[in-house]
């Protein structure tokens, strides 16, 4: 049973990957903030294959099971995927301002116009 | 009134937080800025008074819907916890009622009560960071304190702000993902989110090896949020493009924040419950924050727009006090939470002077500033003193951390000296780029321009702060006591 | 069976995710993230983290390419093809790797009933929480009793970002704008299917809104998942009949008094259990009855959280809209 | 008022005083220079009333503030501080007399902010002579670098800036860089920086370490002028005469010098420091810069710039007189402080009444200047010889002890250098002296003039009296000195 644990584990890490890169080597502003939620994303999904436990259902009760899976990482995400949106939303305030004043989203674009 | 101490901890954070959404829907003229400023006050005496509580030693601890410690969220103030929350909330009091005409000219009246509401959020979200005992609870706190910021930089009047504020929403959301992922791994192998907790049951964790990646995480992460050497490229920019009283507030405590938590974390969790990790704290950090300090000075000294000048002196100040905490020493620690406060007052003053010069000259570089000293002569001699003080000359406050810095240095068997004469080559340094500041006021002849007077309140909070310089230089037993305490307590946690 | 099929989605998860990144043309990449948060949303389900899945779907998938595609409106949907640092990117993207790839050389077996996790903190919330709180949904529980202070943090989180977007963007609600045009074509007013369909799906987007919110205690739902449905009920609304008829149902003073009236309500309930005698949002002293106190403290923070989540996305819609009809 | 309050008071009076003629300078000058007057009574009269009660071998002492534990700003008062603190305070007097003359004279700006910082320099001034441990000095010493940079800065355009950055840059430097390690190193190593009889490092340094923080410590003190460090005295030559009056005779200089012998005598100890083999450079370092300095002085053409090489060459006299480390040579060392304050100050009075009457700064023009400035030139004669160390001024009692110092320690080194450097003087000096009174004036000048405005005559001659009085009345003076150098064994 293990090759699915062992696969979680890897996708997180490469999911991680993929969103750290597009931050770091995309210059187009949006593309940054997609990254940076994939990024987020990731996370995510790393804590909720912690919390999960073999043949265990859901932590509601009432629907006949005994054995649950963790509630507290679930907890923990939903807090974290609203701080995401948030987060996303503001970057996005910022980027359509910065598109207002530069005329442009390309990094290399505004640094050009900052140095004129 | 004992009913109401109880809750302290728990008030210290909702005040703020709570006043908020109030002062957003206020809407008269300058009501929003007198709400932000009265919860401030009332928030920076709440801290005075747990300073008080919790200044014999014992630390307070308050448990979020009466759930016991680790299955609900425990806030915990100690003495260190107090001396960083004096300097937020003071940090907070003062820009706030320096600031109001330099933050009407830049604000428009519409725009005001989420301006507010967005400093309130900010002061709250670091309160919050400071007294939480639970990692999680750190992290939503992080976030809430630092989108605040980040709206508070972008309120900035040049474009530049804007740019700006998106390289520091991006690099900080990596920094706070990087801290998550940390506290996912250590959950993942203790069970548990509540420091205390966490710090006795990574004990017994056999396997380090997610302990010690989660370590390195977190270390990263904040040292990113923290500006310290190789990650500070975010704080330059940010701190030159905002406005002038928002530097003040953050340049005062934002990165420190991020330090306390990042010493709780490496003192508290990790320092003695992995094998070698005492010497790997040392080895990372000391060089990082000894290039830190040189980088930031030497920078600072070449560069022409005074508030650039004075953020990259942040970043070597950061350096000063990594410096102190990686000596793993009482004094040490004593040295980098002492260097907290005092460069809070001293980079808050010449701040504060900066706002003042702002109102009059055209700009912020060097070559506005010809001159002006005869025609605001009190301005000048609070950055003056303010200027002494982050020097670190005898009197100031900034010597006492300097002088116990440099004991700790002495303590140490090997290159105690090179780290003293480290020290005071960027304390000359830092000579130099506060005299140019001086020398072009005093000596430039000054271009005429129509005579603006500097605000009174921006004046009496300048001068409060140069007093408070010197005060604290001369009798400076309030921090010493409390960073002394606070010393003990990290060292307690190593065995 | 479920083994295949986690495997089969998260390799789907993992090529669009590449494709994301890779493809220079925004609106897909918009798109095909909604797609990514969906198969995440149906991955987390798998991994029985029912309450999640259904937010990751509502604000992963709904929410977030709605704010997307309206930043795309007001900004280009072309990117250059330059990317710059690449070397330096791939550098510390493999560094970042091997420090993972490290972590998980001795991580508990996946799924294993007695990691750390399972056997510390989180028997207690599923063995205390009938005696305590009874109610079935453990994760509500969690989430607005016991960590309580968590999700109220987070309530403010959400409201940060809305007044920093309304201070970015719009400035104060009823700022003078450009008159309304008569007669431009608002909406979609001309295309008559979508808005017979639209008129019809709402009301019951509502009505299934306003079920997530109080079903919370009983399964998956809760404040946030509500208010992003109620949310995506009335941004519906306004794509169909157009932005300054949905203004006139939720006027911007109305939004704003939304986002704060939700947060004051939640710390005003915490407020009012310090002065009943509790801590700081111990809701057991709400009533004589500690259980139905929790009960009572639970139903009326999830009250609050769907009132700000809803008023926060809302302003940050009409900000966007508004400020695409200025430019 | 007991000793206790007088020494609060000597440091509290110049700051008030500082205020009044801050005030009293928006009304009109006189009022001002009046302020500036009483207070220069009032410090001296304070300080000399301490004198007695030194004189009976008391130490009164008292702690200001308690900073850090074993770290507190304190003072005491010992011989060595009442005597340069007396010199300080009277010299002020006769200076600010002197200051009024010339300001008038040459009709200066910024009057308000001359007279203000020069009475926060003599508050620098008397906490630098009464403080009683490492921490106090350094703090009032860096005090009085920043209260006298304004003064040096005191005209204001481009080429006085540059010279007034050296100024400053030079003393900060070697203060922050060297002097402080030092003391924070005596600290941690001998517990406590106070300054006790007999020294605090007896016990606990050895070896060449002595040596390394002995060096620290002179070569930090920029104040002292021992070469390469003295650099700044010559570039402060661009500020008024009073300010390099001030500079050179009444505080900035001694202070240097002052510290300097302040902790060989109670800090290392003269006994311990005269064993160990560390101590021997300081002589040489000092040796080379009386004679490097006083052949550079012989090559200068401005008088002030003269004046200032052959004050760098007198300091090291005084470092040298020290380190002969013998009782004799001490009580040499601080008479020729007193000695060289009186010449010197009356060399600078003569050169700023010839600037003031005639313009005239160049060795060259001073060519029978002698009939024209009669007062003037005598004094500056009196002054010359009193450097050179002719018997009827001050300067031969110093030279006199300094010699008998050497022989003490039969030192014959320094010996040699004393008389060398004797040569040195008299071959700098008398050309001038001969110049100003035996030749006629090549061209007559533009406008005939007599003599500078009354009260700078008055001053320099007032000096020049003193300078030939200290020779016959210096009984009490030595008396004060032995009581520093008893404890040591001849």
């Amino acid at each position: 049973m293990n090759v699915l644990g062992i696969y979680h584990y890897w996708v997180f890490a490469i999911l991680l990957m993929i969103g750290f890169y597009a931050v770091i080597a995309k210059l187009n502003l949006i593309k940054k903030l997609i990254g940076l939620s994939l990024f987020q994303a990731a996370v995510f999904l790393l804590y909720i294959t912690m919390g999960n436990v073999e043949g265990a259902s859901a932590p509601i009760f009432g629907f006949g099971a005994e054995t649950f899976s963790n509630p507290l990482p679930q907890v923990l995400i939903l807090t974290a995927i609203v701080v995401g949106i948030s987060t996303t939303a503001l970057g996005l305030g910022i980027v359509v301002r910065i598109k207002e004043e530069y005329g442009s989203i390309e990094e290399h674009d505004i640094q050009e116009i900052d140095r004129r | 009134m004992n009913a109401l101490t109880l809750h302290l901890p728990a008030l210290q954070v909702i005040v703020p937080m709570l006043m908020a959404p109030f002062v957003v829907l206020l809407r008269a003229r300058s009501l929003p800025w007198a709400a932000a400023t009265a919860t401030s006050l009332l928030t920076f005496s709440i801290a005075l008074q747990l300073t008080m509580i919790v200044m014999d030693g014992n630390p307070v601890s308050y448990e979020m819907g009466s759930w016991v410690a680790p299955y609900g969220i425990e806030l915990q103030v100690d003495a260190f916890s107090a001396l960083v929350l004096l300097i937020v909330t003071g940090a907070s009091s003062v820009a706030l009622i320096g600031g109001r005409e330099s933050l009407a000219s830049i604000i428009s009246t519409d725009r005001e009560p989420f301006f507010f509401a967005a400093w309130l959020l900010a002061l709250a979200g670091m309160a919050g960071i400071v007294v939480a005992a639970d990692a999680f609870n750190i992290f939503v706190f992080m976030e809430i304190s630092s989108l605040a910021s980040y709206v508070l930089i972008a309120a900035g009047p040049d474009r530049r702000a804007l740019p700006a504020t998106f390289k520091y929403l991006i690099l900080g959301t990596i920094g706070a993902t990087f801290y998550l992922i940390g506290v996912g791994l250590i959950y993942m192998m203790t069970g548990t989110l509540n420091l205390g907790d966490m710090e006795l049951r990574i004990h017994e964790v056999a396997d380090q090896k997610p302990i010690l990646a989660a370590a390195g995480f977190i270390t990263v992460g904040l040292a990113l949020k923290a500006a310290i050497f190789p990650l500070h490229v975010w704080l330059p920019n940010a701190y030159t493009y905002a406005p002038h009283i928002v530097t003040t507030f953050l340049a005062a405590c934002a990165t420190k924040v991020s330090l306390y938590v990042l010493l709780r974390f490496d003192f508290f969790v990790f320092q003695q419950n992995l094998a070698g990790h005492e010497f790997q704290f040392a080895a990372y950090l000391m060089p990082l924050a000894v290039l830190g300090i040189l980088v930031g000075s030497v920078v600072a000294m070449f560069e022409s727009n005074i508030k650039r000048m004075l953020a990259f002196s942040s970043v070597a100040q950061i350096g000063y006090m990594m410096l102190g905490a990686s000596f793993v020493s009482a004094t040490g620690l004593t040295a980098a939470t002492l260097h907290m406060f005092n460069h809070a007052l001293a980079k808050g003053g010449l701040f504060l002077a900066t706002a003042a010069i702002a109102v009059i000259a055209a700009g912020c570089r060097l070559s506005d500033i010809a001159g002006l000293a005869r025609r605001m002569p009190w301005t000048f001699a609070a950055l003056v003193v303010s200027g002494l003080s982050l020097i670190g000359v005898p009197g100031t406050a900034g010597f006492i951390s300097k002088w116990y810095l440099i004991n700790a240095a002495l303590e140490l068997e090997t290159g105690g000296i090179a780290l003293v004469a480290l020290i005071l080559v960027s304390s000359l340094m830092a000579v130099v780029y506060i005299w140019r500041i001086v020398e072009t006021a005093c000596f430039g002849e000054s271009v005429e321009t129509e005579v603006k007077r500097v605000p009174t309140a921006l004046v009496i909070a300048l001068w409060a702060v140069a007093i408070a310089n010197v005060g604290f230089g001369i009798a400076p037993d309030l921090p010493l006591s409390l960073s002394a305490a606070a010393a003990d307590i990290l060292l307690g946690h190593v065995r | 069976m479920t083994v295949i099929f986690g495997i089969f989605l998260l390799t789907l998860l993992l090529i669009t995710a590449v494709a994301i990144v890779r493809t220079r043309n925004l609106f897909v990449a918009v798109m095909l993230m909604g797609i990514a948060s969906l198969i995440i949303a149906a991955n987390f389900f798998l991994l029985d983290a029912a309450d999640v899945a259904l937010t990751e779907a509502a604000v992963g998938a709904g929410v977030s390419t709605v704010l997307f595609l309206s930043a795309l409106a007001l900004t280009s949907e072309r990117e250059r093809a330059r990317t710059s640092r690449k070397f330096l990117s791939f550098a510390v993207v493999t560094a970042a790797a091997l420090v993972v790839i490290y972590a998980t050389f001795d991580k508990p077996q996946f799924g294993s009933p007695d990691a750390p996790t399972q056997t510390y903190v989180s028997p207690w919330y599923l063995e205390k929480t009938p005696e305590f709180i009874g109610i079935p949904n453990v994760v509500t529980a969690v989430l607005g009793s016991f960590r309580g202070y968590d999700t109220l943090g987070e309530v403010f989180v959400v409201f940060t970002a809305g007044i920093g977007v309304l201070f970015l963007l719009a400035g104060a609600p009823g700022s003078k704008k450009a008159p309304l045009r008569p007669g431009s074509s608002v909406g979609l007013s001309q295309h008559l299917i979508p808005r017979v369909v639209g008129r019809l799906l709402i009301p019951f987007i509502l009505l299934f809104g306003l079920y997530v919110q109080f079903h919370g205690e009983y399964g998956p739902g809760g404040g946030f998942q509500a208010g992003a449905i109620v949310a995506a009920a009335v941004i519906l609304y306004a794509l169909l009949e157009g932005e300054e008829k949905a203004l006139k149902v939720i006027p911007r003073r109305v939004l704003l008094g939304l986002s704060a009236g939700g947060a004051i309500l939640y710390g005003g309930v915490g407020v009012v259990c310090m002065l009943l005698g509790g801590n700081f949002l111990d809701y057991s002293v709400l009533a004589d009855d500690p259980v139905k106190g929790q009960q009572l403290g639970i139903i009326l923070i999830e009250a609050g959280v769907g009132i700000t989540v809803t008023g926060v996305l809302l302003s940050i819609f009409h900000a966007f809209a508004a400020r695409g009809r200025q430019a | 008022m007991n000793a206790q309050d007088a020494i609060l008071v000597a440091l509290a009076l110049p700051l008030v005083g500082a205020l009044g003629i801050a005030l009293a300078g928006r009304i009109n000058g006189n009022l001002r220079e009046a302020v500036t007057l009483l207070t220069a009574g009032g410090l001296a009269l304070t300080v000399w009333q301490i004198a007695p009660v030194i004189m009976s071998g008391d130490r009164p002492g008292v702690t200001l503030a308690e900073i850090l534990p074993g770290l507190s700003i304190a003072f005491t008062v010992e011989p060595l501080g009442m005597l340069f603190a007396a010199l300080a305070s009277s010299l002020w007097i006769i200076n600010s007399v002197y200051s009024i003359g010339y300001m008038r004279g040459n009709a200066e700006k910024h009057q308000t902010r001359f007279y203000v910082m020069f009475a926060v320099s003599l508050a620098a001034t008397m906490g630098i002579a009464f403080a009683g441990n490492l921490f106090t000095l350094f703090l009032f010493y860096e005090a009085l670098t920043l209260a006298t940079y304004p003064l040096v800065a005191h005209k204001g355009d481009e080429k006085t800036i540059r010279s007034a950055r050296v100024y400053l840059g030079l003393l900060l430097a070697t203060s922050i860089g060297l002097f402080l390690p030092a003391i924070i190193w005596t600290y941690s190593v001998a517990g406590t920086g106070d300054f006790t009889v007999g020294g605090i490092l007896a016990g606990n340094l050895q070896g060449p370490a002595v040596g390394l923080l002995l060096a620290l410590f002179v070569f930090g003190i920029g104040k002292a002028a021992v070469m390469p460090v003295h650099r700044w005295l010559p570039a402060a030559m661009v500020a008024p005469t009073p300010v390099s009056a001030l500079l050179h005779a009444v505080a900035v200089v001694k202070a240097g010098v002052f510290s300097v012998t302040k902790i060989i005598v109670y800090i290392f100890g003269v006994d311990n420091l005269f064993g160990t083999v560390g101590s021997g450079w300081l002589l040489y370092a000092a040796s080379f810069t009386v004679i490097a300095a006083s052949v550079v002085a012989l090559r200068q053409t401005n008088l002030k710039r003269l004046l200032a090489y052959s004050t760098v060459a007198q300091l090291s006299y005084v470092v040298m007189a020290a380190a002969i480390l013998k009782p004799l040579a001490e009580i040499g060392a601080a008479i020729h402080i007193v000695a060289h304050a009186f010449g010197k100050i009356t060399l600078f009075f003569a050169a700023g009444a010839i600037y003031t009457a005639a313009k005239k700064t160049e060795l060259w023009q001073l060519r029978g200047i002698g009939r024209r400035m009669p007062i003037t030139m005598t004094a500056f004669t009196i002054g010359a010889i009193s450097m050179i160390g002719v018997p009827p001024t001050a300067g031969f009692v110093s030279k006199w002890y300094i010699i008998a110092g050497a022989f003490q320690a039969d030192n014959y080194f320094a010996v040699m250098t004393i008389i060398a450097s004797t040569a040195l003087n008299a071959a700098y000096f008398l050309p001038i002296i001969y110049m100003a009174w035996f030749e006629s004036e090549a061209e007559p000048p533009e406008q005939p003039h007599g003599e500078a405005p009354w009260p700078a005559v008055l001053a320099l001659s007032l000096t020049a009296f003193l300078t030939v009085a200290f020779f016959f009345f210096n009984g009490p003076v030595l008396e004060l000195e032995r009581q520093v150098v008893a404890g040591i064994s001849p």
